[in-house]
């Protein structure tokens, strides 16, 4: 019976995982694809969320199934959660910190854009 | 088994290993920079550091996983410490390792002060200017 | 009374801490709750006062309950669709984009309330929040695939659900 | 030119003498195909309730804690110290600067970054706290809890700023007061049972764990329900709050605005 | 056994890995582009002691050349400026 | 089928899918025309890296070994932040 369970959460972590896989390498390629700094900023975050906090909670159910890993596997389970979790608030403020800074400072070319409503309400320069 | 990867494979480690060591410590020589030659002292550490753990890893066995040196039975009998010897790495270079990040630390923490106010009293951190510098001052109270 | 005020803004932090201690250790121990007690009161005294601004709204329990409802609506909705239009999109023989950067007024006022619609527009690809204005709650978001550039409509576009279920749980 | 080409002459050189003498097994077999006798003895005892290994058990499972503060833990002690007197060297080219508080108004970064920084410095602190309290079961312990617990305030230090950090009581004088504490402590928990034994006239030694044919005195082997290593535990315990107060103090020192640091050293320098 | 070879193969990449970051943070002009490759090559370097079954070394090692190092560096470069002449 | 051995297959057969994932993050890295580019790829790597460790964990059958992840997530995001801070403001204590 446990047995049976076990697989369950092993089957459904690691569809997680691979679904994460994905995520992964597609951000890896838009990473290197996509046109300027601030659009490289959504392949951050399909890496971030995608990538990482899914399989996390994956690698967790994964670890919570397996048997042959002996006690400490909860230890695991739980670690990776609270890694997924942490990771996903601190991602998310990381890449707003990067992108405000980056746009104040002018680090990075915006352009290609349609329009810049920011630009608009500081009232500086075109960019 | 193939023993012929595993040794290419760590002679490719050590190699790397010592091009990195290499290659700091011309870039703590010759570069005038003060603060590119802290990054390489630190770069020079880390790759020192490496290199003992290295040698303090273990040679795989078939059918064996290598375990970090922790037991993680609390209740061990004879057999289970037998085979704890039998799978985990030797702990006394991490240990001695740990240590030396630290202390590697503050020496970079003394030498990011020392470099700071070196560039309060010079006005710059790149070390040729600061050598004309010094010897210009020390020809004008010659004089 | 002020001191018991405080001393009650350092409770829902202490529980975080102590919860977080025991996922960690993932074990229940005698050990483990004893050490993770002391340390969450430690913590939450230090911390109390930085993080919680209401004692109040810091331990009710319907406010958690909105937020579990919420975090499994956005993991499944908005996280898969936002990803898949990603995907499809950036991954296609031609990039699609068209990015731009829109206003979008909100209605949470809270720090922590505008806190969590931003991670959220933020960890949906496709939106990034780039900068707010606090004081007429704005936010300037980064949007790749622009549909719209009027506020209302982007309101509704990128930002609704979150600001909904933001003002439930935080105001 | 010259000097390039030489330094890269002397680079290669220095990295070929380097792999022929370790190809030629300078350094013994590569990988180790066996355990030095000494990492077999300390594995062997690390852990370890039968009689005749309890003469050296440190009673932690962690070997590595186990090895820093028991196997070589004067070394440690040292190494603690030299820590200490790095920290120290560096506050001396600062004793003017760090005993002013910056006045200008904080600025920081937007507060989406102020509030998600602040829910999660609490979760850093349990996981950090977590690290050291479990130091003698999981990977862990003194330095690596420091460092953990090191990013809490060296994140609020660049996320607020550092006159936050100073209005909410993290102060110089403070923080090397905890670190010197820690210190003492540290010594402290070194000499216990030397002292005690002193005090109840039997055999005792400094640094002294768990305890010995000769000197029957040690630290209690159990914690509640799980090992805790004896003295390991407090060492821990004190070298965290030692590393996170060191971290802590370095940073709000290095971080001093500029303009107060210039009115200081140029004051110096023409004796106002 | 296939795990060998796969922690032989990931170590000898993340080595290689850290000798181009190494080269490429010795020669940048722009010392905050040394500085990144700086974390680079310590991000390499935690997986290669996460490799070598050193969880301790990792803890200490993650802290303090991903989160102090670049710390110290652009707090300094903050100060002395950006580029080396 | 036996469990060990089927989530050992798994995690084996996935690790070339992030190897490759890890070298076009590398490759940003390295390319990046400026450097904010360059901590966005670093970032990536590094998040991902967690993932990947945690698995690497129940590969070599060490759960004590997930602490790592935590801290590698924990100070990239410090790196972010610096970043942002010495793009942002005056001085990085400001």
């Amino acid at each position: 019976m446990s047995s049976l369970v076990s697989w369950i959460l092993v089957g459904v972590g690691q569809a997680l995982v691979i679904i994460g896989i994905f995520c992964d390498l597609a951000a890896s390629i838009m990473m290197l694809r996509l046109p300027n700094f601030f659009a490289r900023l959504h392949a951050l975050t399909v890496g971030s969320v995608g990538g990482a906090f899914i399989p996390l909670i994956g690698a967790a159910l994964i670890a919570a199934g397996c048997d042959f890993l002996g006690p400490y596997r909860w230890f695991m389970a739980g670690g990776a959660v609270v890694t997924a979790i942490i990771e996903y608030v601190l991602a998310g403020a990381g890449t707003h910190a990067i992108a405000r800074a980056v746009y104040r400072a002018k680090a990075a070319p915006l352009k290609p854009i349609v329009a810049d409503k920011l630009a608009e309400d500081r009232g500086g320069e075109e960019r | 088994m193939d023993t012929e990867f595993v040794r290419v494979a760590y002679m490719i480690v050590v190699l790397s290993m010592y091009v990195n060591i290499g290659v700091s410590l011309y870039a703590a020589l010759a570069k005038p920079n003060l603060v590119k030659k802290i990054i390489a002292l630190t770069i020079l550490g880390d790759s020192v550091n490496t290199f003992i753990i290295l040698v303090g890893y273990r040679f795989w066995r078939p059918g064996v996983f290598l375990q970090p040196p922790v037991l993680t039975n609390l209740r061990p009998t004879s057999e289970v410490i037998r085979q704890f010897l039998e799978k985990a790495v030797d702990p006394i270079p991490q240990a001695l390792v740990l240590t030396a990040i630290v202390i590697n630390l503050a020496v970079t923490v003394f030498l990011a002060t020392v470099a700071l106010h070196m560039y309060r009293h010079f006005g710059t951190v790149n070390m040729d200017v600061v050598g004309r510098l010094k010897r210009y001052e020390v020809r004008k109270e010659m004089a | 009374m002020r001191s018991g005020r405080r001393w009650l803004r350092c409770v829902a932090p202490a529980i975080m801490a102590f919860v977080v201690y025991i996922v960690y250790t993932g074990a229940a121990r005698l050990y483990d709750i004893t050490t993770g007690a002391i340390a969450a009161v430690a913590v939450g005294a230090l911390m109390g006062t930085l993080v919680v601004a209401d004692w109040r709204k810091s331990l009710s329990i319907r406010r958690l309950g909105w937020l579990a409802l919420y975090t499994l609506k956005y993991f499944f909705v908005h996280e898969v669709r936002a990803h898949a239009e990603m995907i499809r999109k950036c991954l296609g023989p031609k990039m699609d984009i068209s990015p731009s950067i829109v206003r979008v007024p909100i209605r949470s006022r809270t720090g922590f309330g505008v806190t969590m619609v931003s991670i959220a527009i933020t960890n949906t690809p496709g939106t990034v929040v780039v900068d707010l204005d606090e004081e007429k709650g704005v936010l300037y978001v980064h949007w790749l695939f622009t549909k719209t550039l009027v506020d209302s409509e982007a309101y509704r576009e990128v930002a609704e659900d979150f600001d909904r279920y933001a003002q439930r749980v935080f105001e | 030119m010259l000097r390039d080409v030489a330094f890269a002459v002397t680079l290669v050189v220095f990295i070929v003498l380097l792999a022929v003498a370790t190809g030629l097994g300078g350094l013994g077999p590569l990988p180790p195909p066996r355990l030095r006798p000494l990492a077999v003895n300390v594995l062997n005892t690390t852990y370890n309730p039968y009689y005749a290994a309890r003469n050296f058990t440190a009673d932690a499972p962690e070997a590595v804690t186990a090895v820093v503060w028991d196997y070589r833990g004067l070394d440690t002690v040292f190494e603690t110290a030299v820590f200490y007197g790095a920290i120290i060297g560096a506050l001396a080219l600062y004793r003017e600067v760090s005993k002013r508080v910056e006045e200008s108004r904080p600025r920081g970064l937007s507060t989406i970054v102020k509030v998600s920084t602040a829910v999660m410095v609490v979760a850093i602190a349990a996981v950090g706290v977590s690290t050291a309290m479990h130091g003698q079961l999981t990977p862990g312990g003194g330095f690596q809890a420091g460092s953990i617990i090191a990013v809490a305030p060296v994140v609020l230090l660049v996320v607020f700023s550092k006159s936050f950090l100073e209005k909410a009581g993290v102060r110089y004088a403070k923080m090397v007061a905890l670190r010197s504490a820690a210190l003492v402590g540290i010594g402290l928990a070194a000499l216990a049972v030397a002292i005690a034994a002193g005090a109840m006239g039997c055999w005792g030694y400094v640094l002294q764990n768990q305890p010995k044919p000769d000197a029957p005195l040690g630290y209690p082997p159990r914690a509640l329900d799980v090992p805790s290593g004896g003295s390991l535990m407090v060492f821990n315990v004190l070298e965290m709050l030692a590393v996170a107060a060191g971290f802590t103090v370095v940073f709000l020192v290095l971080s001093t605005s500029e303009k107060l640091a210039k009115e200081e050293v140029v004051g110096e320098e023409h004796g106002y | 056994m296939m795990a060998v070879d796969i922690v032989m193969g990931l170590l000898a990449a993340s080595a290689l890995i850290s000798v181009i970051a190494t080269v490429l943070a010795v020669q940048a002009r722009d010392l905050l582009k040394a500085v990144i490759f700086s974390a680079l090559q310590s991000v390499a370097y935690t997986l290669m002691y996460f490799m070598l079954m050193a969880p301790d070394i990792v803890l200490v090692y993650a802290a303090v050349a991903v989160g102090i190092y670049p710390l110290i560096l652009i707090l300094l470069i903050k100060k002395v400026g950006r580029y080396e002449v | 089928m036996n469990l060990a051995t089927w989530v050992t297959d798994f995690i084996v057969f996935s690790m070339p899918f992030y190897f490759a994932a890890f070298a076009l993050y590398i490759a940003r890295a390295i390319k990046g025309p400026t450097v904010p580019d360059m901590v966005l790829a670093v970032d990536a790597l590094s998040y991902d890296l967690a993932a990947f460790l945690v698995l690497l964990g129940i590969l070599f059958r060490a759960p004590i070994m997930i602490p790592c992840a935590i801290v590698l997530v924990l100070w990239v995001y410090a790196l972010d932040i610096y970043m942002a801070k010495y793009f942002e403001a005056g001085e990085i204590g400001e």
